[in-house]
């Protein structure tokens, strides 16, 4: 396929090129995603771990909740962050909408569902392991906490994973926060949804590669970090 | 009733709009022929064709629509109708440009004041003419102040509203769109606003599969007298958006 | 051979027709039980009885269906080794320093404390390895070593021996007669009838969920009030 | 904010009208994400079932590959598939661009990694525990494979759900692969983001929320299905 | 008490200079040994000593690190009884159809099968009880009704009875002798010397991972060729 050689080929010329707006806008479309999931693994992560310790009435139908917002539209999740930061909105004196810092609270938004229900589920099944060695323990639920997450660091790794891709593959809540203004709020996937949108099908797919060659030299990174600690264990 | 259907590969303005919703009915109910609407980015709709993935095509790109008949990708032309383009901004107006005589004088205001300008930045036909606008200008369009956005017309919309900016969109888009703010008409009616769409039929060489037969009915209907007259019915609070100007018997590379 | 040491003021540990139902079966029938005093008291029964369930009312790490368990006066210091020790996923060293900071032991002295308590059991060159990896004995003695850490007033353990060579084992009885020394009151259950006789101050006999029989060793061994009793300490007690 | 309010309400008119177009949206964006979950999942499980349980040379290299395609943007995917539908494409003769089937093929290949990634790292963990005993009994790598599917159900049950949020937010494939059509193709996402470019905030909002109620929903009656086995095993 | 029976055609198990080395440690120095025969062979050695690293080899599970261990002819059909039983989190009867299931048995006789097997083990009242939660003795009980019901020609016990009560521990003997005199070869490990002595053949004893000793039971408990046996045999092989 013509398309595909294109595409690889569109992909080569940009690396080899190393364009410095591209250079930009990779280097834009990392710092988001990596802030979002940065922020989105420290209130995930004890968010999901909370809701796998304590049981409460209602509890149930917060998991479903949780669950269901895996599935929040990413422009949905725009739409909710435009409305409040744009200047009619509440927080709108705060200048941030078409801003990365936007675009940062909108992925949180998104992803923040997945990292909690994915933990929680994780929790859950490593502390009907060790729950009764911890009460022995008399550790309180809030310090068994850090506990759990650290002894099911293995596991949640796929699940901060699981949670970036979702950050830096979405298209829907940047385009429509950040406003894809060149030189401020382009990413890549604004930017691949542009030239798409141009009729230039292959510098688009071609784009995407390249940002799944990044994505994948980070995946490939944690990998290797999480391994070697993993053999120390055993 | 209906004996098939076609794809027409169409971009976002006249979708929004909702000019397809009040005349294709009528094209079903004369023909029992089914018209699906893809409305994608200009560029991207002149892909889908060539790529033979539309049966036919509408947009509003004369000059776009030209090359690809030229370069054989389609067999026929013609003019179905016509708006134009306005120029929205924030009520405040501190560019000023509601008081300009002409288009240029707008652009030159707008320039020379820096004020905020969202730009669709997409290489659309909307995108292309106001880029002729500018340079006619003789205005350097520069960031900040300039925002190219790179987006569809009601998603650049959107984002001028929430800038307080102003930007260049045709009007069909803007009298359909609702989520306007502070943002309002502030100049029209210059000729060079003029916005031509233009029906193209899709080259049975290149692509003998195509629904040929059907797309050729489409493209008479949108030129004969009940297409054209569906176009002129077609109203968006009392206003007439789209104005027939069909050239019955011209067509063809122009 | 019941041990006479100064009773020390651990509150009194009081089951009240407490009984555990699970799912509409009755696992253990309510139980009217009090454990005073020092002493070393050892669970007995066959599988199935209802040892572990006690331990783990008594413990608080369940609450009974109906009843009571509490302790009369301020619930005292406690640690339990459990029949299948749970270790967390670190070296055998850090789930020793894991738990001294739980308890609340300054940063400084949590490794020397935990390598002094390997020692103890045996276990100082396998410090580094993950605890997951040991061998069943060497799990069970760092469960032990990890309560040992803790000091407790109160002292339950779930069959502790069960998994350990015949060294080990008597090097631990010394070790809980050491902890009964040091003031801790010792709940333990066993299978094994003559680590019992050598342990035991009084006996609690389980069969079946049911409470058989609770009274001082000497009595139990001898002159058991209960056919079961018998049966049991003859092993004929079968499913 | 009165969007937000004006949102609740367009969301409530649209449930208590019961437009019969949007039920037929609600239903095409229904079964285009369930028939992509229920692909996904009957490739994914057992995918990320052997690649948890096979060792071979560049194991490693593939694990993060497929960890790196959980962020595959939906456009990506989109244009990737519709490069091979279409009529100029490999596969042009079956006239499969512009219809549901292809919105489906697009979703398969975008939860495909989700499912895969996650199941992987869940049955990995189960193996380690069940491995010998499993080996023990003679069983063939491959007839390892439904055990452990089986045993780590409730685990799996968060991933299916992961995958099926993913399917039913995203927007970037279903709208290259489908073309939004009216009637035809169009799914909840797409017509969100159709009424997102009209300006249409608080009717966009209002169809995401609708869009959630049911995906919240199908994550109520999952849970519910879930909880009730989980008692039935103690 | 070397038990007597005519010797079935259960090929030879050798080690040829196994060893296990993990991570820079040598967990099992090199070991070569044969089984042979029908026997009941006894594993013994302080914990740690590397008996359930030597089952594991035998049964497959562990390749060595270096050397061989192989049948002598074709592998028989096996089974094994593991230190710390992995049940799977089904029911305690949906375990065994499960093991019948994966040996081929047909469908409409796993049930009675498995059935029969629990009476046997005194846990048909159990059957729908989850694995998971069954007693500590309970769930030992289940794994080896889960490997009596395979019906190996080679049985490897790992301590079958650390968890059991005196009278479950008697039956799993009597069960054993049993199917020793179906032809099945037993190698099992126990800390219980008395057992040893009630049921081993031969007997091998293993000290921090070395082959201290691996004779015929008689000769290992009155005239052991090593001092270490001798210091083990008097309980005083400490850590
Ligand atoms: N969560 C549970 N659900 C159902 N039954 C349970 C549960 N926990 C324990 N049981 C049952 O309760 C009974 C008593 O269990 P317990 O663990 O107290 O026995 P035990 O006396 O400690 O036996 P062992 O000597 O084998 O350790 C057993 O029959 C067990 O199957
Ligand atoms: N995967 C492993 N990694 C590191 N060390 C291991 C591993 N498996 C076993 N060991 C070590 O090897 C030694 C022998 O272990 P093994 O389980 O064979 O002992 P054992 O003789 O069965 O002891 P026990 O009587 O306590 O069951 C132990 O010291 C153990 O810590
Ligand atoms: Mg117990
Ligand atoms: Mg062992
Ligand atoms: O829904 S997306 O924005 O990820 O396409």
């Amino acid at each position: 396929m013509p398309e595909f050689d294109n595409a690889f080929q569109a992909a080569l010329n940009l690396i080899l090129g190393l364009d410095s707006t591209l250079v930009g806008i990779l280097a834009l479309s990392l710092q988001v995603s990596l802030a979002a999931v940065a922020v989105g693994a420290l209130i995930g992560l004890p968010l999901g771990a909370a809701l796998a310790l304590w049981r409460f009435p209602g509890r149930g139908a917060v998991v479903v909740m949780l669950n269901a917002l895996m599935g929040l539209p990413p422009v949905v999740a725009g739409l909710a962050v435009y409305l409040l930061l744009s200047r009619a909105g509440p927080l709108g004196q705060f200048g941030l909408l078409f801003t990365p810092g936007a675009m940062v609270v909108a992925q949180v938004l998104l992803i923040l569902p997945i990292i909690a229900a994915l933990t929680r589920q994780q929790v859950e099944e490593l502390h009907a392991e060790y729950r009764e060695q911890l009460q022995s323990l008399g550790l309180s639920r809030l310090r068994r906490i850090p506990t759990l997450l650290w002894d099911a660091r293995f596991g949640l790794m796929t699940v901060i994973l699981a949670g970036f891709g979702r950050a830096s593959a979405e298209v829907g809540a940047v385009m429509i926060v950040g406003g894809n203004i060149e030189g401020v709020t382009r990413v890549m996937t604004t930017a691949i949804v542009l030239e798409t949108s141009k009729g230039n099908l292959p510098l688009a797919l071609g784009l995407g590669l390249v940002l799944l060659a990044l994505v994948t030299l980070i995946n490939g990174a944690a990998y290797l970090v999480g391994e070697t600690a993993r053999r120390r264990l055993g | 009733q209906s004996i098939g259907h076609i794809t027409l590969a169409s971009t976002t303005s006249t979708e929004n709009s909702g000019l397809f919703g009040a005349i294709i009915p009528a094209f079903t109910e004369a023909t029992g022929i089914e018209v699906r609407v893809v409305a994608v980015g200009t560029g991207q709709a002149f892909e889908i064709a060539r790529r033979g993935d539309a049966d036919s095509l509408l947009v509003h790109d004369t000059e776009g629509e030209a090359r690809f008949v030229a370069e054989g990708h389609g067999s026929e032309r013609a003019d179905v109708m016509y708006n134009d383009f306005v120029i929205v901004g924030p009520v405040g107006d501190p560019a000023g440009i509601a008081e300009a005589d002409d288009v240029n004088e707008v652009f030159a205001r707008i320039g020379a004041a820096e004020a905020p300008f969202t730009s669709r930045g997409d290489d659309s036909g909307t995108h292309r003419a106001e880029q002729r606008l500018w340079e006619a200008a003789g205005v350097v369009t520069a960031s900040p102040w300039y925002r190219e956005l790179g987006s569809g017309m009601g998603a650049t919309l959107n984002t001028a509203a929430a800038m307080d900016a102003y930007v260049f969109t045709d009007r069909a888009t803007w009298v359909a769109f609702r989520n306007r703010q502070d943002l309002t008409l502030l100049f029209e009616g210059d000729e060079a606003l003029f916005n031509q769409y233009g029906s193209v039929r899709i080259s049975p060489d290149r692509h003998p599969h195509l629904k040929h037969d059907l797309a050729a009915q489409w493209h008479e209907w949108l030129l004969s007298e009940a297409g054209q007259r569906a176009i002129a019915d077609f109203r968006v609070n009392g206003g007439q958006l789209f104005f027939p100007n069909s050239q019955p018997n011209v067509d063809d590379a122009p | 051979m019941a041990h006479q040491l100064p009773e020390l003021a651990i509150p009194a540990l009081r089951f009240e027709g407490a009984s555990v139902v699970h799912r509409g079966q009755t696992l253990l029938q309510p139980l009217t039980l009090s454990f005073d005093g020092c002493r070393r008291t050892l669970v007995m029964g066959p599988n199935g009885a209802g040892k572990s369930l006690l331990m783990r009312l008594a413990h608080g790490l369940l609450l009974p269906s109906a009843g009571q368990v509490y302790w009369k006066g301020k619930p005292p210091r406690q640690a339990m080794v459990f029949q299948r020790p749970v270790l967390l996923k670190r070296s055998a060293l850090d789930n020793l320093t894991y738990a001294l900071a739980v308890s609340g032991t300054p940063w400084r002295s949590r490794k020397p404390l935990a390598r002094e308590a390997l020692a103890r059991f045996g276990l100082s060159p396998l410090e580094r390895r993950p605890a997951r990896v040991l061998s069943g004995g060497e799990q069970q003695r760092l469960a032990l070593a990890r309560a040992w850490l803790l000091a407790p007033e109160v002292l339950f353990l779930d069959e502790p021996t069960a998994a350990l060579d015949p060294a080990s084992m008597r090097a631990v009885e010394a070790a809980v007669v050491d902890f009964h020394a040091r003031g801790t009151r010792i709940l333990m259950t066993t299978h094994d009838l003559n680590q019992a006789k050598r342990l035991a101050d009084d006996v609690v006999l389980l069969h079946e969920g049911r409470l058989i029989e609770h009274s001082d060793a000497e009595r139990f061994f001898t002159t058991p009030a209960s056919p079961t009793t018998r049966a049991f300490i003859d092993g004929d007690l079968i499913w």
